[in-house]
Parts: structure tokens; sequence; C-alpha cells
């Protein structure tokens, strides 16, 4: 078989396409969250740490006694509350947004094994929970309901965005803050609104690795995805359908690398199949770095009264 | 413009003994006013006089010190720009406070609904937008993002945000910094329209002709305090500039000079904008020493792009530029600054000076190659630090000293410092590009005889303006952008106001009447 | 409530502010260290033991230390431009690589020439893995956080493939790892038998070179001018994007200065796993000293020795080793605030 | 004098399955009351040394770990501390006097697990998901493979690396993607191999760690490592002060007891006689010392 052909008859399986939305699922939960949080005009790399919070808080709920479902919403509620450590370091104090979130990162990882490590010290091999099972909807790829869930998020937060007063203001609190207040709108409040609503949404996409694409909560389990979904927020242009786009295609080319590395036998270094999905993402930067239109406060802090 | 009712109309608002301290500063100090119904209250100071400030207190973006504020009677939570707006006060801020991305109609509907509805009723929003263009004569498009839109009809959409949520005072906060003498007009009929409506409008400026146009009342603001309310028809220009700046000031005059050799010369100039019409399309130009030639015009005519040229900030598709009668071929900011171009930019703030640098640090920004402040690539500072106590002491910019942050200056002293630091060297071709917008009396005659006095030296002028009676005032022939291209240079004398106006808004051909010979030969 | 500038703040409360922050972190993580049951002030005496207590805490405080004020410079030199580079990490280990192979013994140099050469080529390779994503930002306005970012991962895939392939030890019983430098290129001790190596010499050297390059000469003025407001520079005539491209090289260079020192003052060769994300926490260190050159050795020192300390606590009483973690991320944050509060006055309304 | 002081540095948590061994091993001994037992987990290899000292100077007597990645710097610890007694995963020779050193050599078990496997496939197509290809694992893997071909000459084997340790999402993402490709036997080298083969109700086997109690009907058989008779010997020697550098590897084979087949349990029935009897045999040479496993650490390559 040359390679061509072993390319094309992994895209026309049904069981590739199954696997690339499930691989999806937490970056576009992900990259979700963080589209929120900069469309409101707050650069969020808290991000990994909040995921790694999530997965296991999740998982901790769960493992504690509490059904799936209230798994979920701890590690919703934790995100949150990360997420407003985030918010109030950065919107009414204008700390640095890209240190403050380097340090949320740092914080909800190291304290997430903290908290693991006190609550489970004894444990030599890693205590499991049961996880969410696919379900098959008529007409889709089974799929767990998170994955659903992430899906369903992806429609709603763009209505939410670009149908709604809320989104309307949360966009413009993310042009141009000192319009949004001269329209008698709270900057601070909608903005740390908005980065807790992203970070829940991030701690969904941790929780997702523990209650359905994995049963036990690993150190370095994130590993990486959070720096990826800022990746694809960019390439998404700010926008949520493309942001599912782009998790979609990054899942593509993972799960395409998953399966050439099986099926092309060691005949390349398998690094150089790993490498892909984020040279190309690179690539796609390049070709999309002119067009994006980014909001214009991310990254700028906004100080009532201050010029 | 006050209407003729019996008695006298109902006060609308009311601010009494507001002050306000910024740090050390005290911008607003026991100021109080009133402001009645179908009135135009014309603010007028310096610029730093403390007008925004005392505005964005009312508007609740700033919480006053001291002071109490009552609208309709009642009296305003301060530090809630919900609460202003509530009770019908609209402002247009001195910058824009628009987002770019969003379009004119999210732009003015965000906030007016409660935030926890599941659905913008953006019908309802459209209807009463147009509505509201239509019965003021305000013309928008909805769907245009701001961005994409000129500053006229960004000043529309800001006062229709205002109509929209029903203001009944309304805040005009130099409204007309950035509009051409058309659209000023334009704006003053729309104010005269609102106040037979029976809104109240406080219109902040430091023009006095505008003033004179548009108030019944005038306010004038000197260092925080308020020194005088006049009616407007009892008082005169001298008389409010003297209130103004504390002492009086004289036009600039200059002397007639005879033009000598050409030191900028454009031919067939042009630039591409990437799409759309080109920025520039063969524009000729020809500057000479002793001479200032002033450039009118609307903005985005291609006077930017003209100043960038001169600038060495961009080269040109086509055509040839020449200094001094050598052809520039590759001109960068460096090669200009060492043909003897001095270049004072459009925006100070963002082009001209780094902020977050020393005053000597900035004076050096042009040479600091030169031996004199640098040597082996190592900077002599001590030598750098002595000349910029010279510049400082010679064009008068008052600031602690050359280690002084830049930042801190005040507008005036940020423009006299750029000054300083392309005039100093005695310059063949200065470019001065909208070189006194947002300066006040004082300053502004300053930045004037600064000019004249280098056109005397022997230098040429470039002067790009927006302010036509600063043209009118300074420059010995003018010439008219419209679309890129330049009319042939009219002499000062020979063209009126409202020709430039006509000129500005593309009418040509009205060209024949002021030079028939040029035109005959073209 | 509302923060008003300061427009001066009294040295006093400039120094008192890291020390404020300090306690602040220190009184945080209490609560945690308290949830585990141990003592907390013992905690904290093993912990300042740790740290500085004894010779063997304060040379493995420094060695610790060194790659972080290396990869503070870089951080540091960047942001002050405005280049977001947070791909030290990758640079740090281009840095590595191009020290095991330039210094793995194909050259036959005595030690004086050898060592220079490969500090230089683990700085070159670096720079030039910065150069990337500077230049697209440059020519092709691709945002420089994300392709930075995304280049970590890159390099270290390119790294794991090298080490499985061209540059596996052959006596390394088959572990992706490097062969070992030659002797002639080992970074020589500071102090016998300790890990103190002389790659602290070279990053305190730098951050002064750099802080009288940053103040006293043109390449300095031009970088500060560039990176607080690059269109007034390119007004006045700077070569804006030249200098972009310098800094590029100057910061990813510094990074991967970082890494060839690991390397040949450290490890003697280079695996998978040389960096315990030097590369991230460099913009910590850099952030807390304020991009400023001489700050970043303070900071560095600082992190270093809360991570050691916080390490040698955890071993002797039955806290969790990642409180180390913990407290070098509350510190942070609690810097970032009371740095906030030195630069700021409360007020009312 | 009572109580050996004995610590503990890994690199990883003590939940991953290799160290998990070493923890396991020592924990009991500690739970006897032989040793006092402290431990460091998740230490940095560019901290691994700082932690080997302190331990040394904090007085413990006997160090465990694993120094794969710092291999000069540990031996150099070593001979710092005479007198402490350091055993450590490496896969070089010990040093004298008190370096001694280990490793997971269970190829014999491995083997033994594959001849399963390969009695119990029937698309004739084993997936093999690993971590890195170093000599732990290849080792393994290729003693698998061989044991698999002995029993059922026409497998084939799909082999994948996920260039991580610590990644079980995407250990089971290369699990299912070999399970679409018709494998119906996982070797679970990784966390997450065997849930994916529970998930598609496959098949898999175990290694280093027996996981048949958490996945019944899905591990079949497991290769298992103990690290009890090294320990022992350590700790014992210590005690005895007759230690001395010596290798360890021997004690980790199935003459030691070092490892073994883990019990069938659930599956006991559904293996086919006739493989089963082979294993059987097969394991009895081994022990007896008839039969070697080849220890062959080349990277395994799929065969399909
Ligand atoms: N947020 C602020 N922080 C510090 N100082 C301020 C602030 N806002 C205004 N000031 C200072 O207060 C004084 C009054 O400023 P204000 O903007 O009210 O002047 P203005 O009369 O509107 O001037 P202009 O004509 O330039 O618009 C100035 O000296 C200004 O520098
Ligand atoms: N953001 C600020 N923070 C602190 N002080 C400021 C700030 N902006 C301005 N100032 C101070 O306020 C003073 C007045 O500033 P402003 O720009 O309003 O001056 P101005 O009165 O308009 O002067 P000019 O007539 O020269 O334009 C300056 O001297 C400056 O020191
Ligand atoms: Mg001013
Ligand atoms: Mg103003």
């Amino acid at each position: 078989m040359d390679f061509l052909s072993i390319i094309l008859d992994i895209l026309l399986s049904a069981a590739f396409w199954t696997a690339v939305l499930r691989i999806a699922t937490p970056y576009v939960l992900g990259t979700l969250g963080e589209l929120v949080c900069e469309r409101a005009g707050v650069l969020n790399l808290g991000i990994e740490g909040i995921m790694t919070l999530g997965a296991m808080a999740g998982w901790m709920a769960v493992y504690q006694g509490a059904d799936l479902w209230t798994g979920v919403l701890a590690a919703a509620a934790c995100g949150a509350l990360l997420g407003l450590l985030h918010a109030a370091l950065t919107v009414p104090l204008g700390l640095s947004q890209h240190v403050t979130g380097i340090g949320v990162t740092l914080l909800g990882t190291s304290l997430s094994y903290f908290v693991y490590r006190l609550v489970l010290p004894q444990a030599s091999t890693p205590p499991t929970i049961e996880p969410f099972q696919p379900l098959a909807l008529p007409g889709a790829l089974a799929q767990t309901p998170l994955t659903y869930l992430a899906f369903l998020l992806v429609a709603v937060v763009a209505y939410v965005l670009y149908r709604t007063p809320v989104g309307l203001a949360v966009r413009m609190v993310g042009e141009n803050p000192a319009a949004a207040e001269a329209q008698g709108l709270n900057v601070t409040a909608i903005r740390i609104g908005a980065v807790m609503a992203g970070s829940a949404l991030m701690a969904l996409a941790g929780a997702f690795l523990t209650l359905s694409a994995f049963n036990a909560f690993f150190f370095n389990m994130v590993n990486g995805r959070g720096w990826i979904c800022i990746a694809l927020v960019v390439f998404a242009s700010w926008r949520p359908g493309k942001a599912l786009l782009g998790a979609l295609l990054f899942a593509v080319f993972d799960a395409l690398q998953l399966r050439l590395q099986q099926a092309s036998g060691g005949i390349l270094p398998y690094q150089l199949f790993l490498m892909m999905p984020y040279l190309l993402s690179i690539l796609a930067l390049v070709l999309v770095a002119r067009r994006a239109s980014y909001p214009r406060a991310l990254m700028i802090p906004y100080r009532k009264g201050e010029r | 413009m006050s209407s003729p009712v019996k008695g006298r109309p109902e006060v609308v608002l009311r601010l009494a003994g507001i002050s306000k301290r910024f740090g050390p500063l005290l911008a607003n100090d026991g100021i109080s006013l009133t402001l009645r119904a179908g009135e135009v209250l014309a603010l007028l100071g310096e610029n730093g006089a403390g007008k925004t400030t005392l505005m964005n207190i009312l508007f609740g973006h700033y919480v006053a010190d001291e002071g109490t504020i009552e609208a309709f009677g009642r009296p305003l939570p301060p530090g809630s720009p919900r609460a202003a707006l509530e009770a019908g006060i609209g402002m247009v801020h001195q910058h824009f406070t628009l987002a770019d991305n969003l379009s004119v109609l999210d732009n003015v509907a965000v906030g007016t609904e409660s935030l926890w509805r599941w659905r913008s009723d953006r019908g309802a929003a459209r209807r009463r937008l147009l509505d509201l263009s239509q019965r003021f004569g305000l013309e928008v498009r909805p769907d245009a993002l701001v961005g994409d839109l000129s500053v006229g009809e960004r000043q529309r959409v800001e006062i229709l945000k205002a109509l929209y949520r029903d203001a009944r005072i309304l805040i005009l906060d130099e409204p007309t910094a950035v509009l051409t003498p058309q659209e000023s007009a334009g704006l003053f009929e729309t104010l005269r329209r609102l106040t037979a409506d029976g809104l109240a409008v406080v219109f902040i400026s430091h023009k006095m002709n505008e003033v004179f146009a548009a108030s019944d009342t005038v306010a004038v603001l000197r260092a925080g305090k308020l020194v005088a309310t006049h009616a407007t028809a009892s008082t005169d220009r001298a008389k409010l500039a003297e209130l103004m700046v504390g002492r009086s000031v004289k036009p600039p005059a200059p002397a007639p000079l005879s033009p000598g050799e050409p030191v900028l010369e454009l031919a067939g100039i042009t630039v591409a904008s990437g799409h759309g019409r080109p920025l520039l399309d063969g524009a000729d130009l020809t500057v000479r020493r002793h001479q200032v030639v002033g450039i009118a015009g609307v903005s985005g005519n291609g006077q930017t792009a003209l100043a960038e040229l001169v600038s060495g900030l961009i080269r040109p598709d086509s055509g040839k530029l020449s200094l001094k009668g050598s052809v520039v071929e590759h001109g960068d900011p460096a090669d200009m600054v060492r043909r003897g171009v001095a270049r004072i930019p459009e925006d100070r703030h963002s082009a001209g000076l780094v902020g977050t640098m020393a005053v000597w640090e900035n004076l050096i920004a042009e040479r600091y190659h030169d031996s004199a402040f640098s040597r082996f690539g190592v900077l002599r500072r001590g030598a750098a630090k002595t000349y910029a106590r010279e510049v400082i002491e010679e064009f008068d910019v008052r600031c602690p000293g050359p280690d002084a942050r830049t930042q801190l200056l005040s507008g005036g002293n940020m423009q006299k410092l750029i000054l300083g630091r392309t005039l100093a060297h005695g310059p063949d071709l200065i470019l001065a590009s909208q070189p006194t917008r947002g300066l006040d009396i004082g300053a502004v005659s300053y930045v004037h005889s600064r000019l004249l006095d280098a056109r005397a030296a022997g230098a040429g002028v470039l002067l790009i303006s927006e302010d036509l009676d600063e043209i009118l005032a300074l420059a010995d022939c003018v010439t008219v952008a419209y679309h890129g291209r330049l009319t042939p240079l009219l002499p000062h004398d020979r063209v009126s106001v409202s020709q430039l106006g006509l000129l500005m808004a593309g009418h040509w051909d009205i060209l024949r009447d002021i030079l028939p010979e040029t035109v005959d030969a073209a | 409530m509302r923060l008003e500038p300061r427009t001066d703040t009294p040295l006093a409360l400039r120094l008192l502010a890291p020390v404020g922050a300090v306690v602040a972190a220190l009184a945080l993580c209490a609560l945690l260290v308290a949830w585990t049951g141990a003592p907390v002030l013992r905690a904290y005496g093993l912990l300042f033991e740790g740290a500085v207590g004894s010779r063997f805490a304060l040379t493995e405080t420094l060695t610790r230390a060194t790659p972080l004020i290396l990869t503070g410079l870089a951080a540091a030199v960047a942001f002050r431009a405005k280049l977001w580079n947070i791909g030290a990490e990758g640079q740090l280990y281009m840095g590595a690589l191009a020290a095991v192979v330039v210094g793995g013994g194909m050259l036959d140099l005595p030690a004086w020439a050898l060592i220079p050469l490969v500090m230089i080529a683990g700085t070159a390779a670096g720079g030039v893995t910065l150069l990337g994503p500077a230049v697209l930002k440059v020519r092709f306005g691709v945002d420089e956080v994300v392709t930075t970012l995304l280049l970590n991962f890159v390099v270290l895939l390119l790294v794991s493939l090298l080490l499985e392939g061209a540059l596996k030890d052959p006596m390394g019983m088959g572990w992706p790892q490097s062969a070992p430098v030659v002797e002639a290129a080992e970074l020589p001790k500071l102090v016998a038998r300790t890990r103190l190596h002389a790659g602290l010499a070279i990053a305190l050297g730098l951050s002064v070179l750099l802080w009288l390059v940053d103040t006293r000469t043109i390449w300095g003025y031009e970088n500060r001018a560039v990176g607080a407001n690059p269109r007034a520079a390119a007004f006045a005539g700077m070569p804006v994007t030249r200098v972009m491209l310098r800094t590029a090289l100057l910061s990813g260079g510094l990074a991967g200065l970082a890494g060839a020192a690991e390397v040949c003052g450290l490890k003697g060769y280079l695996t998978l796993d040389l960096s315990p994300g030097f590369g991230y926490s460099g913009i910590v260190v850099a952030m807390l000293a304020q991009l400023h050159p001489i700050g970043v050795v303070g900071a560095a020192l600082f992190i270093a020795g809360i991570f050691v300390g916080a390490d040698a606590m955890s071993r002797a009483m039955p806290v969790p080793n990642y409180i180390a973690d913990v407290l070098v991320a509350t510190s942070l944050l609690c810097m970032l605030v009371a740095g906030l509060l030195a630069r700021y006055r409360l007020r009312r309304g | 004098q009572g109580k050996v002081k004995v610590a503990g540095i890994y690199t990883v948590p003590i939940e991953q399955q290799w160290v998990s061994r070493i923890h396991v091993a020592l924990k009991a001994a500690a739970d006897r009351g032989d040793i006092e037992y402290v431990w460091a987990e998740s230490v940095a290899n560019t901290d691994y040394e700082r932690v080997m000292r302190q331990y040394a100077e904090a007085g413990q007597q006997l160090v465990f770990g694993e120094v794969f990645g710092v291999e000069r710097a540990a031996r150099a610890v070593a001979k710092d501390y005479p007198k402490t007694a350091f055993v450590m995963g490496s896969s070089f020779k010990p040093q004298e006097p008190n370096f001694s050193v280990f490793d997971n050599y269970i190829q014999e078990p491995a083997y033994l697990s594959g001849m399963v496997a390969g009695g119990m496939t029937k698309s004739n197509v084993i997936g093999m998901v690993g971590g890195y290809p170093i000599p732990e694992v290849n080792r393994l893997m290729n003693a698998f493979m061989e044991g698999a071909k002995e029993v059922n000459p026409q497998v084939k084997f799909s082999v994948s690396f996920i260039g991580s340790w610590f990644d079980p999402p995407k250990a089971k993402e290369a699990a299912f993607a070999m399970i679409d490709r018709g494998a119906d036997v996982m070797y679970a080298e990784r966390f997450g191999v065997s849930d994916a083969a529970k998930e598609r109700k496959v098949l898999a086997i175990g290694n280093v760690i027996d996981t048949q109690p958490q996945y019944p009907e899905t591990v079949v058989a497991s290769a298992l490592w103990h690290m009890e008779p090294s320990v022992e010997r350590a700790i014992a020697a210590v005690k005895a002060g007759s230690y001395k550098a010596e290798d360890y590897g021997p004690y980790s084979m199935m003459a030691h007891k070092g490892s073994s087949l883990a019990p069938l349990g659930t599956f006991e029935a559904k293996i086919p006689d006739a493989v089963k009897a082979k294993v059987k045999e097969r394991e009895q040479q081994i022990r007896d010392g008839k039969f070697t496993v080849k220890v062959n650490d080349a990277e395994p390559k799929s065969t399909m």
C-alpha cells in the first residue's frame, strides 16, 4: 500500500472520525474558554493550570462518591474560582496578564497535585472511577455525553456572543472598555464574569480527561493541551465556529498521526508525526495572521478613571 | 438660540462646588454651574484647564473629591455613568468611545437592554436608530463597521448614541477639533434642532469663533477655577481670550519675503493604498526657501501619505521626490534628517515621542549617531544632557529638567520639545503636520512664531493643517488635497475660506476663477 | 475604591514590598501546611535552613538559580522590546543540543578554547531558534506568543528524535541520551565537591553587562525606545526591524546559553528532562525583577531558594513536595500585588 | 540496632507502574517493621543529585531509586558517601563499593504473556502501545513478540509510541486506533491501553503490575515484576553489615521470584488448554534454566 492510499483508507473510516471527535473535545472546550476570556480582553495563560484543577477536582468529587454530573459541576466551579483569582488580579488591579496567567498555571497545577497527594497519600496504583460511557445518538458517532456537551456549547457560546445583550457587552469590553463604560456598562464586572465563565469551560476540558477520556487522575495529565488551545484561539480569529474547526483540524492531525505511525511501521521516526500538528498550526497561523482581527483591548488593563 | 419664552426655562443641571485632585494637581477647584433646558453652554478654557475633568465627573467617569450634582432636581449618585445615562445625560467624548470592530448599531445599542435577556431585539433597535437619524438629520449606516467610518460619521454615531438613550442634556467635548468647516457647520445646525427640541447642551471648545457661532452662555475655566460666566452676546473675543489665558495674545504676522530656490519638489508622485484609489495620485508640489506652503483638505485625502513620504516612512510607487535639487531614491527617516528635513509629526504622543523615556533621550532621538552624542556605540550621556539643557532653555520647554519623564510634560511642552529636537539644527525644509492640534492659544502662538522664524532664516515650510484659519494666517501659498491630488499653488491672498471649502469638497472647476493662467496652461 | 498612581515611591516601601509579599505568601501557604498536620513554624524553619542554612544548601540554591538567571534575562530582554518570547524552554534545549554537538568530541581543543566555543554555539542555536518567530512577526504579523509556545513542543520532539537517532550515545545502553561532552568542554566547579559551576559567574557577568548595555550604549537606547514606542522610534529613524531581530537573537541566545551551561556545568550530557521548566520560570523571574537585568539575579535567587528550601522541608515532614511549587506560585502572585501597591495607593472614590 | 533507614527517590509519582513496584516492596518492609521508609516523588532530574545528597546527609542507610537520566551524577554522589548503600535502577554496571544496580528484567514473563496473547488472538493482529522506545520497554516488547510468534506464527504486530510516559488518554487513543485496524489483543505497556480494550471488548495483556482485578473481562494475563527479592536482599545485607555493590538484575528474574506470570484468574477457563499447557511447560523450563529468553533491546517495529 502506498502512503496516499493508507491515508485515504484512514480518512474514510467511521472509527477515525469517532476518534477525531473524542480527541477534539478537550481542545474544543479549552479553546472556547480561552476565547471567551480573550473576547473580553483578558489573555488567560492560566489555562493549563485551570484544566489540571478541573481534571483533579471533577475526578476527586466522583471518587469521593458524587455522581458524574456533580463531578462536572465541581470541576466547573473550581475552574471558575481559579478564573476569579486571575480576573481579580488582572482586571481591577490591572496586573500583567502574561505573568499572572503563568502564575495561575503554576498555582493550579501544583495545588492540584498537592491536594491529590494529600488526600491519597498511599496510592500505589492509580485509583479509578467509573467514567462516562459512550452514548449512541441516532445519526451520530457514539460519544460520551461530555463530547455532545462540548459541541452544544460551541453553539451556545456563539449564540450568546452574537445574539444576546450580554454577549455584545463582552465583545464591547474586549474592543474598547472606555466605550463600554460610557454606555453604562460595568467593565470590571463583565470582564470578571467572562473570565470566570471561560475558566469554567477550561475546567470542563480538564474534567473530560478524567471523567470521560480516562478514569483516573494523573500528574502531568493535561500535558500541554492548554497551550495548544491558546494557539487555536488565534488560529480561529477569535470566532467560536472557527475554534471548533481548528480543534477538529488539530484532532484530525493527532488522530492521523497515531494511525500513520502504526501503518507506516517505523519508516519515519514517530517524532516527525508528533511534530505535524504543531508545525501545521504554525503554518496556519502564518496564513491567517494578516486577516485576523483580534479584540483591540486584549492584554490592555483598564482602570477606571485613569488615562 | 435660547427660546424666547416668558420667564426662564427650568434648570436641568446644577453643579455645586465641584473639586477634583489628581495627586498634587488641583484639576477642578470649587466649580459651580447651572444649565437650563434649551440652552447651549460653551465651556471655554486652555488645555488642561479642567474642562474634560469636570464633564467626566458629571458623567460619572470620575468621582469628585467635593461637591454635588443635581440633574432635573434630583441628586446624581457619583461615579456611575449608568446613573448619568439614566438621568438623561449623554456625552460625546473628546476621544471617541467607539469600538472599531463592531457595527454602528452594536455601538449604539450596547448596554441599552437588560443584560440577561435571551435575545437582543435588533430589529427594534435598528428602527429606532434610523428614526432618530432621520428626525435630526444625522445620516448613518447601521451595519457599517465603525472602523470604516470617517471622523464626521463617527461623531454622528456618538451623538446618536446619546439621543438613542433619550439624553436631555448633551455634553460635547471639543466636537469640532476633528471636523472640516462644512462638518462643523452641519454640527451647529444639528445642535440648533436639538435645542429647539428642549435639549440642553454643554459645548466644550477653545475655539473662539465656534463659541460665538453656537452658544448662549459661555463659562471660562482657567487652571481648574471657573473665572467667569457670561451671556455670549454680551462679551467679545478679546475679552474671552484674556480670561482664558490671563493675558492678551497677538495673532502671527508673517513678514513678506520673496521665495528662494526650491527645497522640496514632488513630481507626479503616486502612492498606492493596496486597495481602491491611491493615497496620492500624481501629485506635484514645490516648496521654496522663505516660503510656507499650506496644504488644506478634509482629512483622508492624502495628507497623511504626503507627510509620511516627506518624513521618509514610505516611498512613492512612482514619481520623483527631490530635496534641494537632488533626487531622493530610497528615503528613510534617518536619511531625511540627514538631508536637512525637520519633521513635526501629526500625532506627538504616539509618533513623536517615547513617553516613558527621559526628555534628553527624546531630544537626541534623531541624531544619537552623531559623534557629539555617542562614540564607539557608547552614549555620551553627559554631553547629551548638556545639549538637552540648552534646547530646553532655548525652546522654553517647561519641565523639571533633562531627566524628567517625557510623559509627564503637558501637550504644549511636548510640542516645544519636538520643535526643539528638529528646529535646533537649522533645517532646510520643515514638515509641520497639524503642528498646533489640541494646543491652547498661548502654545499655538509660540509654535507659529517659531515656524515663521525658521522661514525667515531660509527654510521652506510644508504646513499640513485641518485648521483653515491657521493656514490662511501662516501660508504664503495654499494647495488643496482632494482624492490624492493636489491643486496648483494658490497665493494665500487670492483665495477665500469659502473657495477653499469648495475645493476641499472637490469642486475644482472654480480653479478657473482663482487662477485663470495656470489652469488654462495645464 | 480606586488605585491612584503614586508620583514617587519611597525607598522604604520599595524594599518593604517584596518582604511583605513573601510574608503574605508564607502565611497563605501556612494554611496548606497546617492542613497536612505538620507544625507550621518548624516547617518554615526547615525551609529556610534548606535554602540557605548550610554550605550545601547555599550552593544548591545558587546552582538552581544559575539557569534561572539566564532564562530570566532572556525573558527580560525580549519583554522590554515587547517581543513576547514564551519559547525560552525550546531555545534552552536548542542551546543544549548545540553544546553536546560541538562539545561532544569532534573538536580536539584545550578547555580555554573549547568552553567559549561551546557556549557560543549554544547561544547561537538558541538565538536562531527565536529568530524564526521574530521574522514571522516582523514579516507576516504572526503572533509570537503562540509561535514560540508551539516551537517548544517542536524542539522537544526534535531533541527526542536526535537523541534516539543521530546523537544517541552508543555507550548509553539504548537510552535516549546524548554522549557526554568531553572533559575539556566541562565548566569548572566554583566550589569543590558541590554542583556550583562557572555558569553562575557567566550569568552574573552577563546581567551586569546587559545592564550596562541597556543604560550606556546606543544599542540599549534603541532597544528601549523600540520597546516603549516602536512608532516613535521608527519616526525618529531607528532601525525598528533590525532592533527586533537583534533582540530576538539576544533573548534566544541567553536561553540557549542556559541550556549549554546546564549541559557543560551540571549534567554533562543531554536528555529530554534537562530542564524542569526553566524556560517558563524565566518569565516569572523576569517579571518579578520588573525586567531589570540586575533585579533578575535577585529574583532568580529568590525563586531558587524557595524551591530548594521547600523541597528540603517536604523531605523532613509529611508535606507533599508539591508545596514547593505552590509556594513559588503564591509568592509570584503576592509579589505582583505588592509591586502594584508600591506603585499605586488605594483611594476612595 | 533496630530498623534500617531507607529512602526512595523517584522521578515520577508513585502511581507510575514501574516505580510503584519499588514503593510497594519498600512499604511492605516498613509495615513489617524491618525498615523506616521515607520517599520523594516527582523529583526532576536536575534535582535528583541534591535529593540523594540530602538523604545521605540525613543519615539514610539505604537509598533506592532510578538514575536512568542522571547516571554520572548519581555515581559521583555514591563515591562521596561510601557508607550509604545505593540500589538504583540503571542500565549500567554496579560501581564499587556501594552503588548497586537493578532493572526490570521481566522479559521471561513477558515472553509467556506473549504466548498467551498469541493463543488468544483471533484476528492475528496484536497491538502494542509504548511510551518511548527505550531498552527497558523494547526488551519486554521483543520478548512478548517472540512468545506470541512461538504459539502463533501468523500473528502480526502493530507498534506505536506515544512519546510520553504519562498520557493515559493518548495511550488510549493509540490503542483505539489499533483496535480499529483489527487488533483484538492489546499489549498494555502504558496506562490507558486496557481501558481502550475494555471499552471495545477486546483483550489486553498487562505489564509490570497485575491489573486483572480492575479489568476482569479484559486483562488476560500480565507479566509481573516483584522488587521484593531485591529489596529484601539489600536490607538484609545492610543489616548484616555485608552490603557491597552488585548487580541486582538477576533478582528480577523468574528464577529468583523477581518476576512472574500473573495468575490467569478470570481467564483460567477461557484460554485454550493447548496454549495453557505450552505456557506451563515454558514456564517450568525457564525456572529450571533450560530455556532462556533472548534479551533484545532493539526498537520493535510494526510487522503489518
Ligand atoms: N486621570 C487623570 N490623572 C491625572 N491627571 C489628570 C487626569 N485627567 C486629567 N488630568 C489632569 O487634569 C488637568 C485637567 O485636565 P482636563 O483633561 O480636564 O483638561 P481640559 O481642559 O479638558 O484640556 P484639553 O483642552 O487639553 O482637553 C490636566 O492637567 C490633566 O493633565
Ligand atoms: N497621566 C498623568 N499623570 C500624572 N500627571 C499628569 C498626567 N497627565 C498630565 N499630567 C500633569 O498635568 C499637567 C498638565 O497636563 P496637560 O497636558 O493637561 O497640560 P496643559 O495645561 O494642557 O499644558 P499645555 O498648555 O502645554 O498643553 C502636566 O504638567 C503633567 O505634569
Ligand atoms: Mg493639554
Ligand atoms: Mg479636554
